[in-house]
C-alpha cells in the first residue's frame, strides 16, 4: 500500500477538508454518487430491519391456527405494511440505489453519475415516500389494508388510510425512474475511453437493462396510483362496477409495472452475481454475450407477460393462452444465466470466500424460486395455486433468495472497498449457513401448504395446516439468527475489522485499482478500460 | 379433443407432476454440478485456471433444450386449463353471488343456499358475480378457481365424482373476515340433492309472507287453503283458474308470474268465478321490488309465521350476517345480540332503535358520522327493512322483547369463529 | 426537470438532452395508461362514447388545439431567436408562449365550468345516474384532461423560469440547453393534446 | 455500437459538437412553415369529422393526429437532427406503449 498517503484520512465518507459543507448537511445534500449510495443503503437495511420484523410477527402470529395474538384488522395491516415497505421502499431501490450508485460510475471510469443533482434529489424523493408511507400507519383511519397491490374495488372502499399511501408509492415511484433515468445517460454519456460497449462490466449492463425498466414501466405505477387517489378523493368512478368501470383494468395497469418491476428486482442482483463468480474463479465469465444481452431480454420480454398474475381474474381466455405463452418465453433468458454462470465455475480456481458462498445461495435459492415460477405461468396449474402460499413461497424464494442474498453478496464483497475493513470470514460462513437453512425451513413447508389450499391473506387458517405453518414459523427463527449474525459481523466488521486492502479478491474491473476505502475524488485521470473478467496479472492482495 | 371425456383434475395433475419432475431433474443436476465444481476445482486442487471465454455449442444447447422443455410445459398447461374451462353440455347451472364475507348460491328452480349442494358425477357449471369486491371462489379438491367480479359474470365448472363433503375458501382478498369466507361443496346422491331442492328451508320465514301480511293481502285470503273474501293463496302458483271476463264469457288463467302480477296489480281482465270483484287494484301501492318478494313466497311459500326469522332470513340474504355476528362477537360491525335499544356508535349517541336502523341502513356512513365499510342499503323494501328491525329487535339488549329460543342456536347464524364449519343457513 | 436542465461538473449536452428525453418518456407512458384506459372502454361502451363525445364543445377544442399548435411554434422560434442573439424577440416569444397557455387554460376553466353547471361532476347523483358508460367517459374527461392542465401549467411555469434564467444571462445563445429542454417538455404537452383533441371532441 | 464518448473526445469533449449539434438553428420559415401544416392538418380532421365515414372516421381522426404528432417531434423538437441512439430511445418508448395497450387488448378484444 501507498505509505505517504493514508487512505483512511480521505476517506469519502470522512469530511471533505476542500469543500464547504460539513457534518449532516454534507450527507443529506451531498451529490457525491458514494454518499448518496451509503444514504440509500443504510436507510434500505433500515427499512428492510423494520419490515422482517413485521414478517417475524406474521409468523408468530400463524404459528398456530386461531385468533391469537393479532385482531383480523391488525393481521390485514401487517401483510400490507410488509409487503409494500419490502416491495417498494427495500427490493425496488435495494442494489440499484446503493450498489448501483457507489459502483457504476467506479465501473466505466467515471467521477459521478451523469445528475449528481438530480441524484440527490431522487434520495430526497425516497425519504419523502418512505416518510408518508410511515405516516400512512400513525394517521387517519388506521394502516392501510389492502394488501401491496391495492387491488380495486377494495381500495376504494376501505376506508383506511389508502390514500396516503398510494401517494407514497407514486413519489417512490418517481424517485426510482429519476434513478433509472440517471444510470441510462450516465452508462452513455461517461464511459471513460476505449471503455466500449463489450467491455462494460455485467453489472453495469444488468444497470442498464434495470434502468430501462424503471423508465418505462415505472410511469404506469405512478398514474395507477394517482388515479387510486382520484377515485378515493374525487369519485370519478373509473373501476367502479355500478357506473361500467372494469376492476380488471385496474389490475391490468397494476401488473404492466409490478411484473416488469420484478425484473427491476432481480436484474441487478443478476448483475452482482455475475461479478462475483468470475472473480472467485479467477477465470473469464462464460459467454459475456449471452449473459449482456439475456439482461436486455429479459427487461424486454418481461414487459410482455403481465397479466400471468391474472390467469384466474376473469379475463378471456385468449389473454390467457397469451399470456401465458409469452411467460415461459421469459424463463428462457434466465436460464442462459443459469447454466453460464455454472459454466464460469466450471475448471476455474475456486476460492469460496463469504461473496462467493453468498453467491452460490442466491444460484438455489433463485432457480427453486424460478422453477416453480413454471408452475405458476402455466395456466392449468396456476389456476390451482394462484393466492395460495405457493405463490407466497415463490416469490419469497426469488426475492429473498434472489435479490436478498444477491444484496447480501454484494454487501460483502464490496464492503472492504467502501470502508476500507474486512470482516471475519468465519462468521459470515456461519451467517450465510444459518440463513440458507432457515430460508428452507421457512418457506419450502408454503410451498405444500399452497399445493394442499392453503389460501393467502388469511389470519387464520384450518387445522389441518398447523403442522406446517408451525415448521415453517421455526424456520423464521433460524432465518432471524442468521440475519442479526450477518448483520452484526459486518457491522463490525466494517467498523472495527482489520484494513482492507486494495484488491483483496483479486477483481479486475476498475473499483479494485482504486484506494480502499474509498476516496472523494475516484479518478484523478482517465483510466485506461480494462478487459474486466481478464485475471492474468491481477492476484488477491495479501 | 372431446371435453366431455377430460377429466381435469387429472389433466391438472398431469401437468404439475410433469412440470415439478423437469424441475426436480434440473434442480438437482445444478445443485450438484455446483457442488461439484467447488471441490473438484478448489484452489487448492486446481490452483491454474483454465482461460475459455465461451462455447458455442454448449450455449446452443442451453438455449434449444430449455426452449423444448418450456414449450412442452406450456402446451402441456394450456391443455388442462382447457379442461378447467370447457364445461361439458349437459352441466346443470348454478348461480353464484359473493359478497362480504358469505356465499349465495342460486339453483336453477331458485332455491338459495349457503352451501353449494350437488348432486355426485353430475357437471356443474357455475356462473360467478358479487355484489360489493372482489372474492375468489375456491375449491382446491376440484383443482378450480374463479374470481367472482362485481358487475361481471365469469364462469368455471366442476364435477364432483364422489360424494363427500369439500371446502371452498374465497382467494382473494375481500377485507376484514377475507380468512373466514370459508364454506363448501356438499356432493350428494341425486335423490338427496333432488329432496335438498324441494326442501322448504329450514324453519326460516319469507319476507314475501311479510308483505303479504303488510299490505293487507291476508285480511282476504288465507294461506291454509281455505277460501275466506278471496280464494286461498295456498298453491296459487301453477293454480288453473276460471276468469269471469266482464262479457260474462268464461277463460282459463294459469298462475304465473305474469298472470299474478296482473291479479295484483291489474288491470285484471276478469273476476276468479265464484268471487265478488272486491279487491283492489295495487298499483303504485306496491312497488316493484316487493312484488317479486311476494312472488316468491308464493311460488315457494314458507311455512315458518315467526316474525323475527323472516328478518334473519333478509339478513342472510343481504350479507348482514357476514359482518354482524348473532351471539355477541365482533366482525366487521357490532354484533346484533343486545346491540337493539343499547346505545349507538354514532357519533352524536343516538340509541339504536327503529327510526336509527332505518337511516343506518339508508346511509351508514351518514348517519353514524365517520366513514365505515358497511355499505347503504338502498334498495331494500319498507318490508324487509322492517321484518330486519323486528330481528334486531328480537336480538336486542331489552330482555322482554327477545323471544324464547334465542335465534343464535339457529343453524347457520354466522359466528365468525369457526372456520370451515362450513353450513350456513340455507333458505329458501 | 430543473436538475435536467442544469448540467453538471462538465457541460454535457448530449446527456442534458438524453435524460430529457427519456423524462418525457415517463410523461408519455403516464399519459399512456390513461390512454389504455380510454381505448379499452371505448372498446366497451362505443355508443356512450359517442354520445358522451357529442356533448363537448369542438369549437373550443379546436381553438385550443390552435393556441396549443400555436405556442409550440413560438417555443421552438425561441430557440431560432436565442442562437441568433435575438434576445428581445426570444422573450417575446416565451412571453406569448405563456400566454397562449393562459388562454388554453381559460378556455379549459370555460369548458369545465359549464359541465360542472350541467351537474356533470365527479361523484355527484346526477353522474352516478348516467346510462352505463357516459359517466365512464366523463369520468376519463375530467382525469386526461385534468392531468394535462397540470402539465400545461407546469410547462408555463418552467418557461418564465427560463425567461428569468435569459436575462440574468445563464442561459445564452452559446449555452441554450435549458431553453432547448423546456422546449422539449412544452411541445410534449402540446403532443398529448394533439391526441386528445380528436379522442374526445372529434369522435363522436 | 458506437463509442460516444470517444467521438466526443475527438472533437474536444465538453459541448459535444457531434452528430446532431453541427446544424444550425431551424430557420424562422421553416418553422413557420411546420406551424402552418399542422394548422391544415387540424382543419383537415375537424372537417372529416363532420363527414360520418363510419368506423373510418376513427382510422382518419388518429393518423391525422400521428401525422401532426410527427412534425412536432421531428421537427419542433429536433427529433430528426438528433443522433441514432435517441432516436431509437423514442421508437423503443412508443413501441413499450403500444405493446402495453396491444396486449390489453388481447384481453379486453375478446371479452367485451
Ligand atoms: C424478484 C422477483 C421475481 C422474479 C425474478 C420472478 C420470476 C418469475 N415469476 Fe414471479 N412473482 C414475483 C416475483 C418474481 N417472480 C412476485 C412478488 C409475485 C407475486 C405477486 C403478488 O401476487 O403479490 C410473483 C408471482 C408470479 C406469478 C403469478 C402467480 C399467481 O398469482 O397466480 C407467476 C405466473 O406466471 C410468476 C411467474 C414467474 C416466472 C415464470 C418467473 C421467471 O422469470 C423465472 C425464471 C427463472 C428460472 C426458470 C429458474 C432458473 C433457471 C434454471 C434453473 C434453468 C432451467 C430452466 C428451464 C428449463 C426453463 N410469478
Ligand atoms: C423483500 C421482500 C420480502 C422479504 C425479505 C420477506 C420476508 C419475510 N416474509 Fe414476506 N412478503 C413479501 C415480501 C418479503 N417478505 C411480500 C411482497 C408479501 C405479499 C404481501 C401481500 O400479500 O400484499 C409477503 C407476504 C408474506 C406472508 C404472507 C402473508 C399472507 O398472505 O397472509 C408471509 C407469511 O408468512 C410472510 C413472511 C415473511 C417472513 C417470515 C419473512 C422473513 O424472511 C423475515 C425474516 C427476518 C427476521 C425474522 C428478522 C431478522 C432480524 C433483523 C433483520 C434484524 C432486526 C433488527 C432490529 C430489531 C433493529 N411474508
Ligand atoms: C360489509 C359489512 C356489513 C354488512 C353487509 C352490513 N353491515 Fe351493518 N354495519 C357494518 C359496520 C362495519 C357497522 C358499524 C359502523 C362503524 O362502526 O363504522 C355497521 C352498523 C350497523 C348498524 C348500526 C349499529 C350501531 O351500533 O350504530 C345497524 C343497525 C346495522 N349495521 C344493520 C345492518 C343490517 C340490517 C344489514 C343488512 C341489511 C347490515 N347492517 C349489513 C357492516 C356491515
Ligand atoms: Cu371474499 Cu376474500
Ligand atoms: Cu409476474
Amino acid at each position: 500500500m501507498d505509505h505517504t498517503h493514508d487512505p483512511q484520512a480521505t476517506a469519502f465518507y470522512k469530511p471533505d477538508e476542500t469543500g464547504g459543507k460539513s457534518g449532516l448537511a454534507s450527507w443529506i445534500f451531498s451529490t457525491d454518487h458514494k454518499r448518496i449510495g451509503l444514504l440509500y443503503l443504510s436507510l434500505i437495511l433500515l427499512m428492510f430491519c423494520a419490515a422482517t420484523v413485521l414478517g417475524l410477527i406474521i409468523k408468530l402470529k400463524l404459528m398456530t391456527p386461531g385468533s391469537t395474538l393479532l385482531s383480523p384488522q391488525q393481521y390485514n395491516a401487517m401483510f400490507t405494511l410488509h409487503g409494500v415497505i419490502m416491495i417498494f421502499l427495500v427490493v425496488i431501490p435495494s442494489v440499484p440505489a446503493s450498489f448501483g450508485n457507489i459502483f457504476l460510475p467506479l465501473h466505466i471510469g467515471a467521477n459521478d453519475v451523469s445528475f449528481p443533482r438530480l441524484n440527490n434529489f431522487s434520495w430526497w424523493l425516497y425519504v419523502i415516500g418512505a416518510l408518508l408511507a410511515l405516516t400512512s400507519i400513525f394517521t387517519g383511519d388506521g394502516a392501510p389494508d389492502t394488501g401491496w397491490t391495492f387491488y380495486v374495488p377494495f381500495s376504494e372502499r376501505t376506508t383506511t388510510n389508502v390514500s396516503v399511501a398510494v401517494i407514497a408509492v407514486f413519489i417512490l415511484g418517481f424517485s426510482s425512474i429519476l434513478t433509472g433515468l440517471n444510470f441510462i445517460t450516465t452508462i452513455h454519456r461517461l464511459r471513460a475511453p476505449g471503455m466500449t460497449w463489450k467491455k462494460l462490466p455485467l453489472f453495469a449492463w444488468s444497470l442498464y437493462a434495470t434502468g430501462w425498466i424503471q423508465v418505462l414501466a415505472t410511469p404506469i405505477l405512478g398514474i395507477t396510483a394517482l388515479l387510486i387517489f382520484a377515485e378515493r378523493v374525487l369519485k370519478l368512478g373509473l373501476f367502479n362496477p355500478a357506473q361500467g368501470g372494469d376492476p380488471l383494468l385496474y389490475q391490468h395497469l397494476f401488473w404492466i409495472y409490478s411484473h416488469p418491476a420484478v425484473y427491476i428486482m432481480i436484474l441487478p442482483a443478476m448483475g452482482v452475481i455475475s461479478e462475483i463468480i468470475p472473480v472467485f474463479s479467477r477465470k473469464p465469465i462464460f459467454g459475456y454475450n449471452m449473459i449482456a444481452f439475456s439482461s436486455l431480454a429479459i427487461a424486454f420480454a418481461g414487459s410482455l407477460v403481465w397479466a400471468h398474475h391474472m390467469f384466474t381474474s376473469g379475463m378471456s381466455d385468449t389473454a390467457v393462452l397469451v399470456f401465458s405463452f409469452l411467460t415461459f418465453v421469459v424463463a428462457i433468458p434466465s436460464a442462459i444465466k443459469v447454466f453460464n454462470w455454472l459454466s464460469t465455475l466450471y475448471k476455474g480456481s475456486i476460492s469460496l470466500d463469504p461473496p462467493l458462498l453468498f453467491a452460490l445461495g442466491f444460484i438455489l435459492m433463485f432457480s427453486i424460486g424460478g422453477l416453480t415460477g413454471l408452475v405458476l405461468g402455466s395456466a392449468g396449474t396456476d389456476i390451482h395455486v394462484h393466492d395460495t402460499y405457493f405463490v407466497v413461497a415463490h416469490f419469497h424464494y426469488v426475492i429473498f433468495g434472489g435479490t436478498g442474498l444477491g444484496m447480501f453478496a454484494a454487501m460483502h464483497y464490496w464492503a472492504p472497498k467502501v470502508f476500507g475493513r474486512m470482516y471475519d470470514h468465519a462468521k459470515a460462513a456461519w451467517s450465510f449457513w444459518l440463513i440458507i437453512l432457515g430460508m428452507n425451513v421457512l418457506y419450502f413447508p408454503m410451498f405444500i401448504m399452497g399445493l394442499q389450499g392453503m389460501p393467502r391473506r388469511y389470519y387464520d387458517y384450518l387445522p389441518q395446516y398447523a403442522p406446517l405453518q408451525m415448521v415453517s414459523t421455526w424456520g423464521s427463527w433460524f432465518l432471524a439468527a442468521g440475519l442479526i449474525l450477518m448483520f452484526w459481523n459486518l457491522y463490525q466488521g466494517c467498523r472495527y475489522g482489520p484494513p482492507a486492502t486494495k484488491n483483496p479478491w483479486g477483481g479486475a474491473t476498475l473499483e479494485w485499482t482504486l484506494p480502499s476505502p474509498l476516496q472523494h475524488e475516484a479518478f484523478h485521470h482517465d483510466p485506461v478500460a480494462p478487459e474486466p473478467y481478464d485475471y492474468k496479472g491481477v492476484n488477491p492482495d495479501g | 379433443m372431446e371435453p366431455k371425456l377430460v377429466n381435469a383434475v387429472q389433466a391438472v395433475d398431469n401437468t404439475f407432476l410433469f412440470i415439478f419432475g423437469v424441475s426436480a431433474l434440473l434442480l438437482v443436476g445444478i445443485t450438484a454440478a455446483m457442488i461439484w465444481f467447488v471441490i473438484r476445482y478448489s484452489r487448492k486442487r486446481n490452483p491454474n485456471p483454465a482461460t475459455f471465454h465461451g462455447n458455442l455449442l454448449a450455449e446452443v444447447i442451453w438455449i434449444v433444450v430449455p426452449t423444448l422443455l418450456v414449450m412442452g410445459m406450456f402446451y402441456s398447461g394450456w391443455h388442462s386449463y382447457r379442461a378447467l374451462r370447457e364445461a361439458p353440455p349437459d352441466a346443470m347451472l348454478v348461480k353464484l353471488t359473493a359478497r362480504m364475507w358469505s356465499w349465495d348460491f342460486e339453483y336453477e328452480n331458485g332455491k338459495h343456499s349457503s352451501v353449494l349442494v350437488v348432486p355426485v358425477g353430475k357437471p356443474v357449471k357455475l356462473a360467478l358475480t358479487s355484489a360489493d369486491v372482489l372474492h375468489g371462489f375456491f375449491a382446491p379438491a376440484f383443482r378450480i378457481k374463479i374470481d367472482t367480479v362485481p358487475g361481471m359474470t365469469t364462469y368455471g365448472w366442476f364435477r364432483a365424482d364422489k360424494p363427500g363433503e369439500f371446502v371452498v375458501f374465497c382467494s382473494v382478498y375481500c377485507g376484514l373476515q377475507h380468512a373466514k369466507m370459508i364454506t363448501s361443496i356438499k356432493a350428494v346422491s341425486q335423490e338427496e340433492y333432488e329432496r335438498f331442492l324441494a326442501e322448504k328451508g329450514s324453519g326460516l320465514g319469507h319476507p314475501g309472507k311479510a308483505l303479504l301480511d303488510s299490505k293487507g293481502c291476508l285480511s282476504c285470503h288465507t294461506l291454509d287453503g281455505t277460501p275466506s273474501m278471496g280464494p286461498s293463496l295456498k298453491d296459487v302458483w301453477g293454480r288453473e283458474a276460471v276468469l269471469v271476463t266482464p262479457d260474462k264469457k268464461e277463460k282459463k288463467l294459469k298462475y304465473d308470474a305474469a298472470s299474478l302480477k296482473m291479479m295484483i296489480m291489474g288491470p285484471r281482465t276478469g273476476v276468479v268465478k265464484g268471487f265478488e270483484p272486491m279487491m283492489p287494484a295495487y298499483q303504485g301501492q306496491i312497488t316493484e321490488d316487493e312484488l317479486t318478494l311476494m312472488l316468491d313466497f308464493l311460488e315457494r311459500g314458507d311455512s315458518s309465521v315467526d316474525g323475527p326469522e323472516a328478518g334473519r332470513a333478509v339478513a342472510d340474504a343481504q350479507g348482514c350476517l357476514g359482518c354482524h355476528s348473532t351471539d355477541g362477537s365482533d366482525i366487521a360491525g357490532p354484533s346484533f345480540k343486545g346491540l337493539f335499544g343499547g346505545k349507538g356508535l354514532a357519533k352524536d349517541g343516538a340509541k339504536v332503535d327503529a327510526a336509527y336502523v332505518e337511516a343506518v341502513l339508508k346511509d351508514p356512513a351518514g348517519r353514524i358520522g365517520k366513514p365505515t365499510s358497511m355499505p347503504a342499503y338502498p334498495g331494500l323494501s319498507d318490508a324487509e327493512r322492517g321484518v330486519l328491525i323486528k330481528f334486531l329487535e328480537s336480538l336486542g339488549g331489552t330482555p322482554h322483547t327477545a323471544p324464547a329460543g334465542s335465534p343464535a342456536d339457529v343453524p347457520g347464524a354466522h359466528d365468525g369463529t369457526a372456520p370451515g364449519k362450513g353450513h350456513g343457513g340455507e333458505r329458501q | 426537470m430543473a436538475e435536467v436542465a442544469a448540467p453538471l461538473v462538465h457541460k454535457d449536452y448530449h446527456a442534458s438532452k438524453m435524460g430529457m428525453w427519456l423524462f418525457l418518456f415517463t410523461e408519455i407512458l403516464l399519459f399512456g395508461g390513461l390512454f389504455l384506459l380510454y381505448a379499452s372502454y371505448r372498446a366497451k361502451f362505443p355508443q356512450a362514447f359517442h354520445e358522451g363525445g357529442k356533448t363537448l364543445d369542438v369549437f373550443i377544442g379546436g381553438l385550443n388545439t390552435v393556441v396549443l399548435i400555436t405556442s409550440s411554434l413560438t417555443v421552438a422560434l425561441s430557440i431560432t431567436a436565442l442562437r441568433r442573439g435575438a434576445l428581445v424577440f426570444c422573450q417575446c416569444l416565451l412571453a406569448f408562449t405563456v400566454a397562449c397557455a393562459g388562454t388554453f387554460m381559460v378556455n379549459k376553466f370555460i369548458e369545465w365550468s359549464a359541465k360542472f353547471h350541467h351537474g356533470l361532476i365527479p361523484g355527484s347523483e346526477h353522474m352516478a345516474q348516467l346510462p352505463q358508460g357516459q359517466s365512464v367517459f366523463y369520468g376519463l374527461y375530467f382525469a386526461m384532461t385534468g392531468l394535462h392542465g397540470i402539465h400545461v401549467i407546469i410547462g408555463a411555469s418552467v418557461i418564465l423560469w427560463v425567461m428569468l434564467l435569459i436575462k440574468q444571462g445563464k442561459v445564452t445563445g452559446e449555452d441554450y440547453v435549458v431553453l432547448e429542454n423546456a422546449g422539449l417538455y412544452w411541445h410534449i404537452v402540446d403532443l398529448v393534446w394533439i391526441y386528445l383533441f380528436p379522442l374526445f371532441y372529434l369522435i363522436s | 455500437m458506437t463509442d460516444t464518448r470517444e467521438t466526443t473526445q475527438a472533437t474536444g469533449q465538453d459541448h459535444g459538437h457531434d452528430h446532431g449539434q453541427d446544424h444550425g438553428p431551424l430557420s424562422y420559415r421553416f418553422l413557420t412553415l411546420i406551424w402552418a401544416g399542422l394548422m391544415v392538418l387540424t382543419a383537415i380532421t375537424v372537417a372529416v369529422s363532420k363527414v360520418d365515414l363510419g368506423f373510418m372516421n376513427v382510422a382518419v381522426a388518429l393518423g391525422v393526429a400521428s401525422i401532426k404528432a410527427s412534425l412536432v417531434i421531428f421537427f419542433f423538437m429536433h427529433l430528426k437532427y438528433e443522433n441514432w441512439i435517441i432516436k431509437g430511445m423514442v421508437l423503443t418508448a412508443f413501441v413499450i406503449l403500444a405493446i402495453a395497450i396491444g396486449l390489453t387488448f388481447v384481453d379486453v378484444g375478446y371479452r367485451y
